[in-house]
């Protein structure tokens, strides 16, 4: 993965451009944030600081899902579940915000017959980078049931692009883990790109190596900085502890490890 | 009106500004240099370095608390000799003066440390970090006995000529008898509380949250009892104090100040707010142009003395 | 699906539900028997009554802070004999077990309220508070040192054949060197946390605001603290814990669970909501019902036994 | 002054009927709440529980202002200040939020002739007394200055009521201290009712004490619980501490010490 380019961090004011609330669990939020359309890249991510009535509140941060340069705005897509994420869904169109971004690395240019892998929120960050290449490329969108199909299969498709939905009960798309449907999908992949759960994450890492491709992952970690300043979002890795939110987000699998005590 | 006089001399260092970046949240500086402007501060504070590298806690580092936060970062830090060479450079003409808050497990290493960064072009005073456990004796902290209190300073203090500020830990009996120890064994300031010690619980898993079990408890959460040992330590010691804990708000500043502090630090609020120290700056100028206050020095202990005279 | 049994065994007494009354917040109780229904109760700890009457200190004793709040009430009450004849009775056929916060300024004054309560009808237990200042010893907390803490536990032991509580000051270094005092005295069971020692200063006065100037710290503020306490000493100490400290959700309920506590106690999370004991109860059946867990005694120190199996 | 009956405490729901910003400084905000609004006394008080976005927060104490017991509704009458009555100041007829109340003593019923003095704020738990009784009274009301008025005049009036502005800066009415304006009226007057800042309280108690007229003063401390359990809201009075609370916030001004550290 590409390490973020150190000058591009804005410290500024965004406008709520519209909200979408796309069902009781998921919510879409675009925002005009002209300097980070124009830089951000596929895998990277913003901090929101929202306007709490009461005290301060850390920021959250959020993978950056769409970007519409000519309309210097970008799109986030989350789930409501905390004090954070049900503030962000509160807001609406006109409000401003304070936002930190772009963050990050970000994925490496998709080669042709490149494989993404997304599971659940994972698809943020992975429909983005499906977005920035016209190359024909696999994406496999794994969630545990329709329900949670966080985005529709319309508003990812376009030419080129291979949709495979999974979901664990068949209630769309493929029956099962999406494990299971990569493999098949693997052999012939030139590089796996995957953002997740952890375990599935770390299966497909496995599954990857066993193939012999390469394979590039998006983390998450509890952040407070956001600028690799606080050292606070620690993933081990074969040289020690890294920053999830400057080292990473993304990362090469074979350089974190997933499992265990980390 | 006349413009107030922000100077303060906090231990023999002469600042611009009393309002400085405390130790840890903002790192080594160079992430924060490109969001806000050093020149604002009165000083920065670097983040604690060992004499050899340490690796820091297992992941996750970090939980968020009712108007605080816990972190376990474990003092992760590249060692002495790679701060020396890639850190420090960076920090150089940042615009403010640069103090180094420095960590060991035991003496020797505190005053290697010392040893190793005094004198060093590009920093202008030491802050010893004794809320570090005490390998030699069961893991208790330094800053938890005064005695090991005592050596430590000693120690640092024979190592270093450079101005050198004392942090102290709020976990203890009786904060007075520790700040003592410090000013006695050579501190020229105390800096003013590091983070509490707490945890928290991850109900699902039905496990302690952090990797590391226990965490440091920081922000507006801690913020009376920070408030509190200030007013006590300026009771107990003649050294200046520089004050924090949980500051987000300018009257958070003043607050410290008039409990006695002469300067203070900033930390967590950073993460709440990129530009909080211009932002706390300004409130403190506009606090004391409405109190007629001209120099900030004249803030300091003012609660102890009565306050302001009259009935507001 | 069974309904979770929610009855606990606190060093003797048998609850029928493990969320208690922290004493103070409530005061002597009949105020909120409108409010709410008392039944809902593990049990009442009503407010420390001393052997003579306590003035309590000059306004105002209340600030609010950063999810927290200050109060130096300064164990205002109306005394062993007044608290006998006027509130006791009361607070007789209330729905629930009521166990008697002590207070004393010397060892002596907690022995003499221990003897005119032991036996009273309406009272199932006491509980010791050693947060009050020594005055034999210069003024710091009995609770704050070991020897102290024996003395006062066991003075009191001999006095009464009740259930016996002591709450433990948080304001030390070393926790579990209290709680093994305490233990080792006679204690039945610890009562962890009372408030932590803070202050704030009204800017522009520029004097303490508090009439005390120094008042106990409470509220989800000080909750990452208290559950570290609850741990440490659940650790050290065989006897059961009451864990308190900040609690105002089901979570924060079952946190202190996990982390040691046989029962919990709900103080300042009265004020923010009248009706926070049965939605408390409420919440912790819920997660029970969900977690399949049908004792609670069963979550008592789950954290230290690795949490529930699998990786939720 | 009376105490409240001990039954009457009720918490429970009320909403927002209707929200009027007098002016960037005060707010009325008319509530449905039924029991209380059938039950409360002038001089008596509600907590009012604001609904939070970021955690718990104590309730804010606030005077009753005005009753329309045929709607069932109460309307308080406020500053906004800190974050209580920014939240306050926020609310939208239709929101509902938590209320306990009445809550505390009450003033004796006025007999012809008394005298009201209401400065500032002070002017809440005064303009219900005053509109309560049909007996001819008289309401002094200061202020600073005439922009802190924040109840108009036309607002007080009824047949029987003398109204008598004061203001320090001459901008309304009488210009100087209401004290001076009040030396006048105390000789007349069969009782004094007053509430408003400390150090106006004292003053006119001490007028009241020399003229030898009967003195009621409402007053006002930091407050917790509400209800008279936690202690809290301590006034110095000649037998040790009282709570303002549940004895007062109505007392008899000889009972209450005001001076000096309380
Ligand atoms: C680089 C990165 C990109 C992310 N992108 C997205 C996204 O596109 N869509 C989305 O829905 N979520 C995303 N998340 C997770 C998102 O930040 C959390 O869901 C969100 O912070 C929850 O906040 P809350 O206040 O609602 O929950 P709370 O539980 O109240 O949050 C409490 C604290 O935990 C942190 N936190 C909670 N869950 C997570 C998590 N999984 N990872 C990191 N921190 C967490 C919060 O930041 C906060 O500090 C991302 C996280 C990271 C690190
Ligand atoms: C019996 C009683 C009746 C009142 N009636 C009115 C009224 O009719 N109109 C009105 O505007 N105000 C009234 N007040 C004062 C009102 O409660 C405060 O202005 C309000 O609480 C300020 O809250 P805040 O959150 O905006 O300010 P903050 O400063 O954020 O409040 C912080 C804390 O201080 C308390 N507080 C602040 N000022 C006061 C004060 N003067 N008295 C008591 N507590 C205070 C708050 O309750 C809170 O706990 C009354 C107070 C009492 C005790
Ligand atoms: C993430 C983080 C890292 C910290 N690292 C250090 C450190 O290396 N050395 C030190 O003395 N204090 C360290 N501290 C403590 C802070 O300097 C400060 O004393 C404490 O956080 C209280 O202030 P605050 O509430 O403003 O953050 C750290 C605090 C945080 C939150
Ligand atoms: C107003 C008030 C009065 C208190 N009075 C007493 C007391 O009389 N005796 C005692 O042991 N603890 C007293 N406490 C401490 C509480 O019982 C409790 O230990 C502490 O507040 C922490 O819990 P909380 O955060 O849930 O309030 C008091 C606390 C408050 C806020
Ligand atoms: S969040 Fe601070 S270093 Fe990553
Ligand atoms: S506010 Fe609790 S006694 Fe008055």
């Amino acid at each position: 993965m590409k390490k973020e380019s150190e000058s591009v961090k804005h410290y500024s004011t965004a406008i709520v451009a519209a909200k979408q609330v796309v069902n009781d669990r998921y919510c879409k939020l675009a925002l005009e944030a002209t300097l980070v359309a124009a830089r951000a890249r596929p895998g990277q991510f913003v901090m929101l600081y929202l306007p709490s009535q009461y005290g301060p509140m850390l920021p959250r941060p959020f993978s950056i899902f769409a970007v519409e340069r000519d309309k210097g705005s970008i799109t986030l897509l989350f789930e409501t579940r905390g004090r954070g994420t049900a503030l962000a869904a509160g807001l609406d169109a006109g409000q401003d915000l304070k936002l930190l971004g772009p963050l990050g690395s970000y994925f490496p240019e998709p080669q042709p017959g490149a494989l993404l892998l997304a599971g659940g929120l994972g698809i943020a960050p992975l429909a983005f980078l499906a977005k920035s290449t016209t190359v024909p490329i696999t994406l496999v969108y794994a969630v545990q049931k329709a329900d949670h199909l966080a985005c529709q299969p319309e508003d990812l498709s376009r030419p080129g692009l291979k949709l495979l939905l999974a979901t664990e009960d068949g209630s769309a798309g493929f029956k099962g883990s999406a494990i299971n449907l990569l493999s098949n999908q693997l052999e012939q992949a030139s590089a796996l790109y995957s953002c997740g759960p952890r375990k599935m994450l770390s299966k497909a890492a496995s599954a990857a190596a066993k193939a012999g491709v390469q394979c590039f992952i998006s983390l998450e970690e509890r952040m407070a900085c956001g600028v690799g300043a606080c050292l606070g979002c620690a993933v081990k890795t074969g040289q020690g502890y890294k920053r999830v939110c400057s080292d990473g987000p993304v990362f090469q699998a074979g350089e974190v490890i997933l499992n265990g005590k980390t | 009106m006349e413009k107030p006089d922000l100077r303060v001399n906090l231990g023999g260092l002469v600042l611009e500004s009393p309002i400085l970046a405390a130790s840890g949240p903002f790192g080594y500086g160079h992430q924060y240099r490109k969001i806000f402007d050093f020149s604002q501060l009165g000083a920065f504070i670097v983040k604690g370095v060992s004499s050899e590298p340490w690796e820091g806690n297992p992941a996750p580092r970090l939980a968020e608390t009712a108007s605080g936060l816990l972190n376990s970062v474990g003092l992760q830090n590249p060692g002495l000799k790679s701060f020396l060479s890639s850190d420090l450079p960076l920090l150089r003409d940042c615009g403010t003066k640069v103090i180094v808050n420095i960590v060991g497990r035991t003496v020797e290493e505190y005053a290697a440390v010392a040893s190793g960064l005094d004198g060093a072009d590009g920093i202008d005073g030491l802050e010893v970090n004794i809320s570090c456990p005490n390998l030699k004796a069961g893991g208790m902290a330094f800053g938890t006995d005064p005695d090991a209190t005592s050596k430590v300073v000693g120690a640092v203090r024979k190592e270093t000529s450079m101005p050198l500020l004392v942090k102290l830990s709020p976990n203890v009996t009786d904060i007075k008898t520790i700040a003592l120890a410090a000013e006695d064994a050579g501190a020229d300031a105390l800096s003013l509380i590091n983070t509490l010690s707490g945890m928290t619980i991850d109900i699902d898993s039905g496990r302690p949250f952090l990797g590391n079990i226990f965490g440091g408890l920081s922000g507006p959460a801690i913020l009376p009892i920070a408030l509190k040992m200030v007013w006590q330590a300026s009771e107990a010691v003649r050294i200046p104090l520089l004050g924090m804990g949980g500051i987000t708000t300018s009257a958070d500043v003043v607050r410290f100040m008039l409990a006695g502090a002469g300067a203070v630090a900033v930390g967590t609020g950073i993460f709440y707010n990129p530009e909080i120290v211009s932002a706390l700056k300004e409130g403190l100028l506009e606090y004391m142009m409405k109190k007629k206050i001209y120099r900030v020095e004249d803030l300091r202990a003012l609660a102890h003395r009565g306050g302001f005279a009259g009935d507001n």
